[in-house]
């Protein structure tokens, strides 16, 4: 597997910011789009970077950074229409963002406050899924509800190159194919899953895996915001008219670690790191759009600025999120009453309550407060 | 009224809910021409065409995991899993997806997803085709799991599962498919008990017997076998199994004194492990002897030659009683 | 989907019994050998007519036939060299004969005394599997076992065109594909799982499959016993060579039901069935040797008689197969002494010999035999 | 003597299990290079070759069903299971396959594969990451399940049921990866006792508590403050889940005549059920209280800014205790 993508990579932009052409697949986009692209790009990437500064000074238990990912998941991402839908990995940050999920909500889920944190259906993007390849049957099932509503929206779906070994993402291709689901499947592949390299997963490009199942597979720069974008519009136009599935996959690297508990200097190179750095897909961008004066100094300057008044929202935001009321783990396990949740409820409820008056002003109990103080109050013993 | 039987019922249940609610799908391997390995959707592709009774490639994780899609686009997907031994490569979809979406979602991607699963043992059959794995479901948060016992029930449950915004795993006795009775096909559900209640099926003040699915025909047959001796036994048909209703088994407990649980399902962490726990906290002082159980033996479903060894049967079921009268 | 299986089909033995050639593969076998093919054939379908008998007279609670996929089974089973490993599903009768497993053994998993029924160790193949697709994956691990002992041999997989849907025979690709196991997957479509026509798995020719995890796929004549024998000799070879897996799709058709179960006439067309009468495995290769006079009149008149005589004992042998001993279910569930199953198994005993002096003359008892006894004797009510 | 981690001690007990037996495999995602994500298997790739430490595609069913064939093959693999959330994809592998083949093969091709899975809760992590599925592997025939509280055990259960000739799920209670003791690094296991039995951890007369895993020590910090209160707890350390050691907490029970089963595992069919169950059955006259139960809710794993109010600890374990002398 070549470190480049092969010749069969789909490039429109070079990481040089020079523009280049492909047979199959362009883009013809205004000024003000190209710009609309690159200030998605920074945004996100501020998002991304913001979280990690929050997750090391402990206001996240975690963050699964995208850095390097951002045009793969805005290309894609700002290809949907606003009827399609979007399943997600739980680092599609770039996704969300151009689906208008804020990125509080996102930060809420790695805070620990929710195990969602958006409307699916405000947003017309799944929730994030963390056990790998799951979402891949849940996207082709709604997709199999579009064709029955005769609705010629799409799906599309994201998952890693790790993802491709697990047998649910292999079903969602085998049911994709056999009804011929509007459904684009949506690979990034840097190349690790955690510290497995892609020989771990496959010997051959994963874009060809299409071919076992029947339908297309197309290999595009994932750093390349413009060729994500041509190759995501071609595949949903084609699901759009019925010509069911396509696999794309978008080589690119994560400059960043999995999450914020991982080390990948156990296992990757340092020199990996550097030459994606070139390969930057904002940089890239920048480059193109000042060279061929799409953009000056001021609108740079101005996405900055826009990106650090971003950044100071979410910090703040995110530390005035509050936790949930305790008793809120009992309210959606089931959407109609069930006995044990409703007396387990009431007996939680009790028993906090026990506490409450003498040890705890706080609105929502601690229960590891009154733990020492049982040697001090405790009655019965 | 007409006379029934269970499988019939089922598929006069699964066709009026397709009739009622154009987003009722059904999912399965060989649920459209065949009808199913027991017939339980026959006709039904051929009166509501194949977009909705959907013959599904053969994979369990893929029915179930394009299941949970189609419920948040709105539909309400009834999947069949053909055999109980076959739900295991859903699992990780089941009890990861399913049963956790609407906690996930703060209640906004509900999960109205009937799972029918024929189980049970009896029929003679080859491995994994006899499996009692209730307990693994009843013990997921965010599933509810029913079973009905006879004709009735199951023309009335079935319709009351699709129609619960809860995901519901709904086992259906497989051999009891084939018992008969009198069932009024134009009941309405609007009238019918909730599924999630237990029921008395036959009142008795000598010992509780408690049992659902295939058990219950089983149960009453042993009643009456002890009525014969004097012992009159007050068979519960728990017809749920999440929630449970142990307010109706304790109500009982507190008059009789003694309870047996009977189910075909391993003993071991089967759910008459968890009645006997909470009906002995809870009517601690009017038991006169411990919670008992009958069920299946911690082995593998056994070869079929062996399984009326292995099943709980009228004599087992009996021999429990003598030994809770004995304390 | 073609009826005939399209231009890529190996063949070297028509359907008329001509003896055909082709540029990849070939067999060059001696009269003697060739005679020993026609010989498992008819001994595999007699088998098989015998125990779909049996199971129509109450002998057997089911019987998986496989009628017409004789020389898929065959062909590629005498390919086994002695220390290969097969991993059958619950069809493959005609490899369980090549590979030295009495007839009876198998039938004893149909009758219901086993769950299992031969020594997987003795014969090199593993008991039959009913969970589809689940032993695709023990085959890979064999296989990467057999690399670990640097044992030269490989394994064969069995599985069905359904099966191909199952995430595990598609993460079973990826386990070969990744550690390039010396495994041959060796799928007999048939062309239908259970009522479910081949467009419910696929919407292109199953040997394809192969081409998404980057190992080869052949789709071979699964009626033409020497063109299996070919290809799988030549997918084995590669294995034993380091060349990794390879995915044969035997092209067939079960003239039977799917099991004794089944009523086919609810979903097939008779004409179907019709059609692939004239591609019966046995009467090509029956016309090849008398055409080419390989074999006499007496010859075949010799293995009619082996069959049914072999029919006869097979017979008897199924009659007088014993139950086993009730208390045996406890035997094997751990293989080293288990608190749980050793106190369930004495109660288990108690119980059972409480009936057996008064009521029960049997070695082992029947416990519904008591059941309305208990009106007579039941003491304590 | 070496003052040692919980995840160092399994670390070294697998360490010697490569060591001692050339039949042993090491399989699962990220244990090479990185050692997995909690450094369990930390250097043992770099020792022992890509050969028998095997970095495993992304796939869960893929992984235990290979296992299955390397056993066939004759080799003694250890699988692990990145965290608790991620076994369900393997659990048809691990039920179907994994548990029956012993007894379907009346014993030829036994299964002897360890899958080692970090579990529990008390970590702030995200979803998946923190359940406690052993009831799933203890309702099922022809599984051994075991946890260690401690690092002594688990160096020595580690390497024990890696000897087992049955499979065994063990269950590592990740939350105390970081707990200290002296471990013995010399020790044998011939003369270990078996894993398969409890522990009185610490005697006492007032009460039995029966736990496992990570509540170990957080019952025996109950025990320390209920103490000086005057209550003594004696706690057992269960240590092996199936097989249950039933006559262990027997005994203590008829001292006490009280029990509190504590685990984080949802109550409703957990391990507690079971106990309840058989202990009320086997000291129904030594009874005192009925057996309680403190566990997890009947709901999904909540978000980690709740669960300190979803895990038991100290104060639940003695709200318990008090209830329990309160009958
Ligand atoms: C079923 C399952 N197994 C294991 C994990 C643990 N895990 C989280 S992310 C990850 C690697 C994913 O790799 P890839 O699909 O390439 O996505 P990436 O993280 O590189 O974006 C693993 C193994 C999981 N979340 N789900
Ligand atoms: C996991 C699982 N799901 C369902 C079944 C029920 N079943 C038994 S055979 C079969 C069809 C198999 O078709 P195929 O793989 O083509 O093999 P064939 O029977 O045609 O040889 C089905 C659905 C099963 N055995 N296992
Ligand atoms: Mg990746
Ligand atoms: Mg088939």
């Amino acid at each position: 597997m070549t470190a480049d993508g092969g010749p069969e990579l789909v490039q429109l932009l070079t990481p040089e910011g020079e523009r280049v052409h492909h047979p199959d697949y362009d883009v013809d986009l205004t000024p003000d789009q190209l710009r609309g692209l690159y200030r998605d790009l920074v945004l996100v990437r501020r998002v991304d970077t913001e979280a990690t500064a929050l997750q090391r000074q402990g206001e996240l238990g975690l963050w699964a950074q995208c850095i390097g990912q951002e045009a793969a998941q805005v290309g894609s991402g700002r290809a949907l229409a606003p009827g399609d839908f979007a399943f997600p990995t739980y680092r599609e940050h770039g996704v969300a963002w151009a689906r208008g999920v804020a990125p509080l909500q996102l930060l809420s889920l790695f805070r620990g406050v929710t195990n969602g944190g958006w409307d699916p259906h405000e947003h017309n993007m799944a929730l994030y899924t963390i056990v790998i390849g799951d979402q891949t049957l849940h996207a082709v099932g709604y997709a199999m509800g579009m064709q029955r509503d005769d609705d010629d929206s799409a799906v599309i779906c994201y998952f890693g190159d790790g993802a491709t070994s697990q047998g649910d993402v292999n079903e969602a291709f085998v049911f994709a194919a056999v009804y011929n689901a509007p459904v684009v499947f949506f690979c990034q592949n840097n190349q690790w899953a955690i510290s497995e390299p892609l020989e771990r997963q496959t010997r051959i490009p994963l874009y060809r895996r299409a071919d076992g199942f029947g339908f297309p597979g197309v290999r595009v720069d994932g750093n390349d915001v413009l060729a994500v974008l041509a190759v995501t519009n071609a595949a949903l136009a084609a699901a759009r008219e019925g010509q069911g599935p396509t696999l794309i996959e978008a080589f690119t690297y994560r400059m960043g670690a999995h999450t914020t508990s991982d080390d990948p200097t156990r296992y990757r190179v340092a020199a990996d790191l550097e030459a994606w750095k070139l390969k930057d897909p904002i940089e890239r961008l920048k480059v193109y759009l000042a060279r061929s004066g799409k953009a000056d100094h001021d609108f740079f300057a101005a996405v900055e600025v826009e990106a650090e008044e971003m950044a100071v929202a979410l910090r703040d935001g995110c530390r005035a999120l509050p936790d949930p009321a305790p008793a809120s783990m009992f309210d959606h396990v089931y959407s109609e009453p069930h006995l044990l949740v409703e007396s387990e409820r009431a007996t939680f409820e009790t028993y906090h309550a026990s506490f409450a008056p003498a040890l705890d002003e706080g609105a929502h109990g601690d229960p590891r407060g009154p733990a020492a103080s049982h040697v001090g109050v405790g009655g019965g013993h | 009224m007409a006379v029934t039987t269970m499988a019939k019922a089922i598929n006069a249940g699964l066709r009026k809910a397709l009739e009622d609610d154009p987003k009722v799908l059904l999912m399965g391997e060989d649920i459209g021409k065949l009808g199913g390995v027991f017939r339980v959707t026959d006709g039904l592709q051929k009166d509501f065409g194949e977009a909705r009774v959907i013959d599904s490639p053969l994979a369990e994780s893929g029915i179930v995991g394009t299941a949970v899609g189609l419920a948040m686009r709105g539909f309400r997907p009834v999947v069949e899993i053909q055999f109980d031994g076959f739900v295991f490569p859903a699992f990780d979809q089941i009890v990861t997806q399913v049963a956790k979406h609407n906690a996930r979602s703060s209640g906004r991607t509900p999960m109205p997803i009937t799972i029918r699963i024929p189980y049970g043992g009896g029929i003679g059959a080859v491995e994994h085709h006899s499996e009692s794995p209730e307990a693994y479901f009843a013990h997921t948060a965010g599933l509810r799991v029913i079973s009905p016992s006879n004709p009735v029930d199951a023309f009335a449950m079935v319709r009351q599962a699709i129609a619960c915004n809860d995901p519901v795993v709904f086992f259906e006795p497989k051999r009891r498919y084939w018992d008969k009775a009198d069932v009024d096909l134009t009941a309405d559900i609007a009238s019918a008990t909730s599924p999630f209640e237990a029921r008395v099926v036959r009142p008795g003040g000598s010992v509780t017997v408690a049992c659902y699915g295939p058990m219950v025909r089983t149960c009453l047959e042993a009643a009456t076998v002890a009525a014969a001796d004097g012992t009159e036994l007050e068979v519960i048909d728990l017809r749920s199994l999440s929630p449970l209703d142990v307010p109706t088994v304790a109500a009982s407990v507190r008059r009789t004194g003694r309870l047996v649980v009977v189910h075909e399902a391993p003993v071991f962490l089967g759910m008459g492990a968890e009645l006997a726990a909470r009906i002995t906290e809870e009517c601690f002082y009017s038991l006169e002897a411990p919670v008992l159980r009958v069920g299946g033996y911690h082995t593998p479903y056994p070869p079929s030659r062996l399984e009326e060894d292995y099943l709980p049967d009228l004599d087992r079921v009996l021999d429990a009683v003598d030994r809770a009268l004995a304390f």
